[in-house]
């Protein structure tokens, strides 16, 4: 098994109880919102490619909470997680996945283009490693403005293929721009596993010959991510700029749609389960029952309530409206 | 000997059958190796030709594509895979200034036998990064050459001559058609490019079409035909170099032209047919010559939309009928 | 106050007092602070403004655009040069896939107030891949706007209304234009986003014509008036959106159309304008549509080829006498 | 100073003194065909850009002394020293830049784009780093094709900015591929200093972290040039990948023409007068007059030779005709 780094070895951010239950219920309606999406695709109902994010929700949740509202984040076609960890309306996402007009894009988008400008979300690229650039170009202007705000970008492992990551990197390292990579290796781009794209797999040592620190976490303990990125963030709210995170995760479903990409022959059941058995929910949910910050009645309360949320966003979004046809060319440009 | 085939199929059999007639052929690109990514057009490939000469790559388009240019210098005969037009947006550089330019900057000396397929890929509520269609683009660009089949049997044989050119040829084919099918011969043969085909005729009108609108013209046609209009298709197939000839033939015919091309409108391919022959039929012409294309907008995802963004025959047959009222 | 001042001086004046007027402008990119890659347009503003301001970049196209991009998204007003558009083919991903596409595809909320500064830099014996003029590439694209403005006074007026602007902007400057002179205000001021400029009248043709080619329309109309034919000239100015009410009211008075663009002539930005008039004033014209384009050709080295390669006065009034001994 | 480092330490490749020699005039001839285009630039009979080689040499000479004629170079602006180690007719580089039809690209591609195919050099291109994947293609041929040839391809520090290098890195070690990877690092990319355009000067560790050998070495020392590439291709020739080499090295010379940039304040006399007293001819001529291998009377009839030699080829290039405007479109497709 992987061992994993700090930033800064021995440094631990305090985190207190009412964090670790945020962040537990955090990553509890991810994984509910995304479950019932599966089975919506299942069901036909939602016909957009959908890039489910259940399993990696440590990361987005752990990353998260060590921003702040007015922090930006940048992700890419599996953002549903992000998206949600960085506060953006349940609702408005299911609408925006069914196309409907009450989505967070409008329905112009879908689920490869969640958007809560709001709270920090400006778009999401589904364009492989796209959005990488732009968060470092947030940062910088972040940095022009003197403000303390940060950027964090979200991307796979596949992205560290596109050229587009060196040159940020470069470029975030030579401006000391605020800003945190985080690079979800779960492994796959797609149908492909890393160890077919790379002679090797060390997407941390990639980063650092950039001149950041760069570290491997297990990106399945959202606490350790936690940490891991406020230390990140406090550097660059310092002027000490960029950091690059590799969480190390997998993603349960196919690459796209609801499946497993077992039946297809692209990755083996053993392999899932050995990462299943690695729940970042159901451990920290174990950890949080033994330290007692949590009860099982408190858990059963918490599941259900997030289910009922869910599920009123989903009747929410059913309900919508479609866009008008008559609006198709609304919003080219700025009215 | 003939029988029915796909189109996606017939991509898959002219790739299988050039690679078994020319060991400089293979195949590299994203998805070669998928099951979702590139339809059918590559299944099989893999295990028959091995994993050397079919190279499901990393994520890297610049570096695949310029790789594919580079041993096209070096003897091969390449074809790399874009399974989204879209992507290779990332790879525009080395194509536009290295393989179109090459042989001219060289003075003549060396070409780049390389054919790129850029896969067009879209509706299914994809929305706007995943469902453009570059063909314009392509075709700006001296030293390219670019082919667009619309049936089964011109997507193997053009892909056979593309692969057997020895300049760049961009190779863009679309989803939508690859269950289409028609009468595909079995054997090796030739679609030559620049050539058009003259798909229907007619005396009433002109509609030339590129790629699937050059099968919505076809449905158009019918339509029409039953209320007593008879409108003669052109199917571009190849963008460029243009066969404006047979365009031009059947204007000073019809006196009345359509173009259809389902990519958006300024500066469209759309744009050239018209201006060609606004330039050397202008006296054979009775009416405005009208364009069929996308809106300037860029695809939206919702179902609702992108029904009425994406035009079909009903938008030819009212463009002929417009041409004809007047 | 107004007084005579380079195009390359105005576009440096523009941008400094943009950035003085609004904190949220900088500028970026290959050569801002070189003594040669963008000519005299930024000379001085990093000194004034310093080099966060004013920052000379690593050769990176595709992230320092998309870096630019990202800034315009958390609120600043980003200038990105290419000190050749040529280079800029390594950022059109970001250019198309992200700048373009973001209001639309996401509903509205956002928008990207970038310019990309495109420069036009050939002759001179630079070859292929250093003269390349891509603004067909980029009109065609649903959510970019694009400039070329052939004077001074709209070199700076449109600077400005570019970076006010938000959405983002093609800003397409010509070297060849650097040294031209007219008279320019020395305070801020807009030259709106898509309205085309009649720079002379008359009733024989209408000679519609981008950028340089603007300049040498002029020079064709004297000498063509000193024959006693009198074209009406417009300046483009805007590619997109484009103006051609004003072209569409030229061309029913004159019946006669040259479109001068000094760009590849297949899919060049003059077919646009051709197949608008086409479909628009069909009924108006007089003659065919004519196109003073570059040949289908790459740019060649030799000064000997690069006479006959570039498009000048003498092939706008050509084309005019063509039109006109119909 | 720097510690320059070899792929396997201690491991030299034995140098005959003919070899020795014949590098010797192949810097000779690269460095007085390089002054007198100078010459003809200041003197306004050349017009297209040119980026001049000088300082270099060493470089060139050295890795295509390691190459047969049948394997391949890339190179890019800056490659007429590239061309002409590797075997280019030096009467055709020069009518090439003139724009003159005999040119070796018909004097369609000038100064930036010199090619030889006839000795394994089939083109340049002037844009950044861009020739760098077609080697990677051009080695996966010549894999492909069971032969046992390699490519090689030139590039400066400023290349090492631009994504595609990464990718090609990747790509070539995934594949194994017969590539050798030659980063000229003479500090400048145009007008900018290195230190301004990365946090550190550390190209061979941007290479070795994508699992390829990478070593820097002195560039100026054609002899340490010549045995770096001899492993490098001996290991592409027996399958085991790509090798990244960083020469350092220095141009003499502004980025563009005959001027020294140091007017322009983009550089200071003291960095120039410093790299010019490591000349890497000088310091061979130096060696191999101490070793008896050359003698003064032959440096010097060497030296009149190499002249005679430029002073035909620029003679032969202004006699010859500029192409006839009628062939201004020949060319752009096979015929
Ligand atoms: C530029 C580009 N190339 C290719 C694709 C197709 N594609 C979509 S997702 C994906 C895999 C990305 O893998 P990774 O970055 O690891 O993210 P993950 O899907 O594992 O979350 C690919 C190749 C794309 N969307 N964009
Ligand atoms: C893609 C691209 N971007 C920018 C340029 C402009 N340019 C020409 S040479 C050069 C410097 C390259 O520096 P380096 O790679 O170190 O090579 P050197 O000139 O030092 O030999 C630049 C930026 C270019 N030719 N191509
Ligand atoms: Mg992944
Ligand atoms: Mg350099």
């Amino acid at each position: 098994m992987q061992t994993y780094l700090s930033i800064a070895p021995g440094i631990t951010t305090a985190i207190s109880a009412a964090e670790l239950r945020s962040m537990y219920i955090e990553m509890l309606r991810i994984r509910e919102a995304e479950e019932r999406l599966a089975d919506m695709i299942a069901a036909g109902e939602i016909r957009c490619p959908v890039h489910l994010y259940i399993g990696q929700e440590a990361v987005a949740v752990g990353v998260c909470k060590a921003l702040e509202t007015t922090d930006y984040i940048f992700g890419g076609h599996r953002s549903h997680g992000h998206y949600l960890a960085k506060g953006g309306d349940l609702r408005a996402m299911v609408a925006e996945i069914l196309g409907k007009e009450t989505g967070c894009s409008k329905g112009r988008g879908g689920s490869m283009h969640v958007a809560a400008p709001e709270v920090g979300l400006p778009g999401t690229s589904a364009m492989v490693g796209t959005g990488i650039p732009l968060a470092v170009g947030a940062a910088i202007a972040f940095a022009m403005q003197r403000t303390s705000r940060v950027a964090a970008v979200f991307f796979g492992d596949g992205a560290t293929e596109e050229g587009g990551f060196y040159e940020s990197l470069n470029l975030a390292a030579l401006r000391k721009a605020p800003v945190i990579f985080v690079c979800e290796n779960n492994l796959y781009s797609s149908h492909i596993h890393i160890r077919d794209r790379r002679p090797a797999d060390n997407l941390d040592a990639l980063a650092a010959v950039h001149s950041m620190p760069a570290v491997r976490i297990d990106g399945n303990d959202v606490v350790t991510v936690y940490q891991t990125a406020r230390e990140a963030v406090t550097r660059a709210r310092q002027g000490h700029g960029p950091t690059f995170i590799e969480c190390r995760t997998y993603r349960w479903r196919g690459h796209v749609g609801p499946n497993y990409d077992i039946d297809k022959g692209l990755r083996s059941q053993e392999e899932l389960s050995e990462w299943q058995a690695r729940c970042p929910i159901h451990s920290l949910e174990a950890r949080l029952l033994n330290q007692g910050i949590l009860t099982d009645t408190e858990v059963t309360r918490l599941r259900q309530a997030v289910m009922d949320e869910v599920a009123a966003a989903i009747a929410f979004a059913r309900q919508s409206p479609y866009p008008n046809p008559d609006t198709l060319s609304d919003y080219v440009f700025a009215q | 000997m003939t029988r029915e085939l796909t189109y996606g199929l017939a991509i898959n059999e002219a790739t299988r059958q050039m690679m078994e007639a020319d060991p400089a052929v293979f195949l590299l690109g994203q998805g070669v190796n998928s099951p979702w990514y590139v339809g059918n057009t590559t299944t099989g490939l893999k295990d028959h030709f091995g994993p050397e000469r079919v190279f499901d790559t990393p994520v890297s388009e610049n570096a695949i594509t310029g790789a594919a240019i580079g041993a096209a210098l070096a003897g091969m005969r390449p074809v790399v895979i874009h399974p989204r037009m879209d992507f290779a947006l990332l790879a525009v550089e080395q194509i536009v200034n290295q393989a179109a330019n090459w042989r001219y900057m060289f003075g003549g000396h060396t070409g780049v036998p390389v054919v790129m397929r850029a896969i067009i890929n879209r509706g299914g509520e994809q929305a706007a990064q995943h469902s453009q269609a570059f063909q314009a683009l392509y075709a700006h660009i001296p030293g390219l050459k670019v082919v667009m089949p619309s049936t089964a049997y011109d997507a193997k044989g053009l892909l056979v001559a593309a692969i057997r050119d020895n300049d760049p040829v961009i190779y863009i084919d679309d989803r939508w058609l690859y269950t289409y099918s028609d009468d595909v011969p079995e054997e090796l043969y030739e679609v030559p490019i620049g050539k058009a085909a003259l798909r229907r005729c007619g005396d009433d009108a002109t509609v030339v079409a590129t790629s699937y609108m050059a099968q919505e013209a076809l449905k158009a046609a019918a339509e029409l035909a039953t209320g007593g209009i008879e409108i003669e298709v052109i199917d571009v197939r190849t963008l460029k170099p243009l066969d404006d000839a047979l365009i031009f033939q059947s204007v000073a015919k019809t006196g009345r032209l359509v173009v259809a091309d389902a990519a958006w409108l300024t500066c469209g391919f759309a744009a050239e047919v018209a201006a060609r022959v606004a330039s050397e039929v202008f006296e054979s012409l009775k009416a405005p010559i009208l364009r069929v294309a996308l809106p300037d907008t860029p695809a939206p995802m919702s179902a609702s939309l992108e029904k009425v963004y994406y035009p079909t025959a009903k938008n030819i047959v009212a463009a002929v009928q417009n041409l004809l009222n007047r």
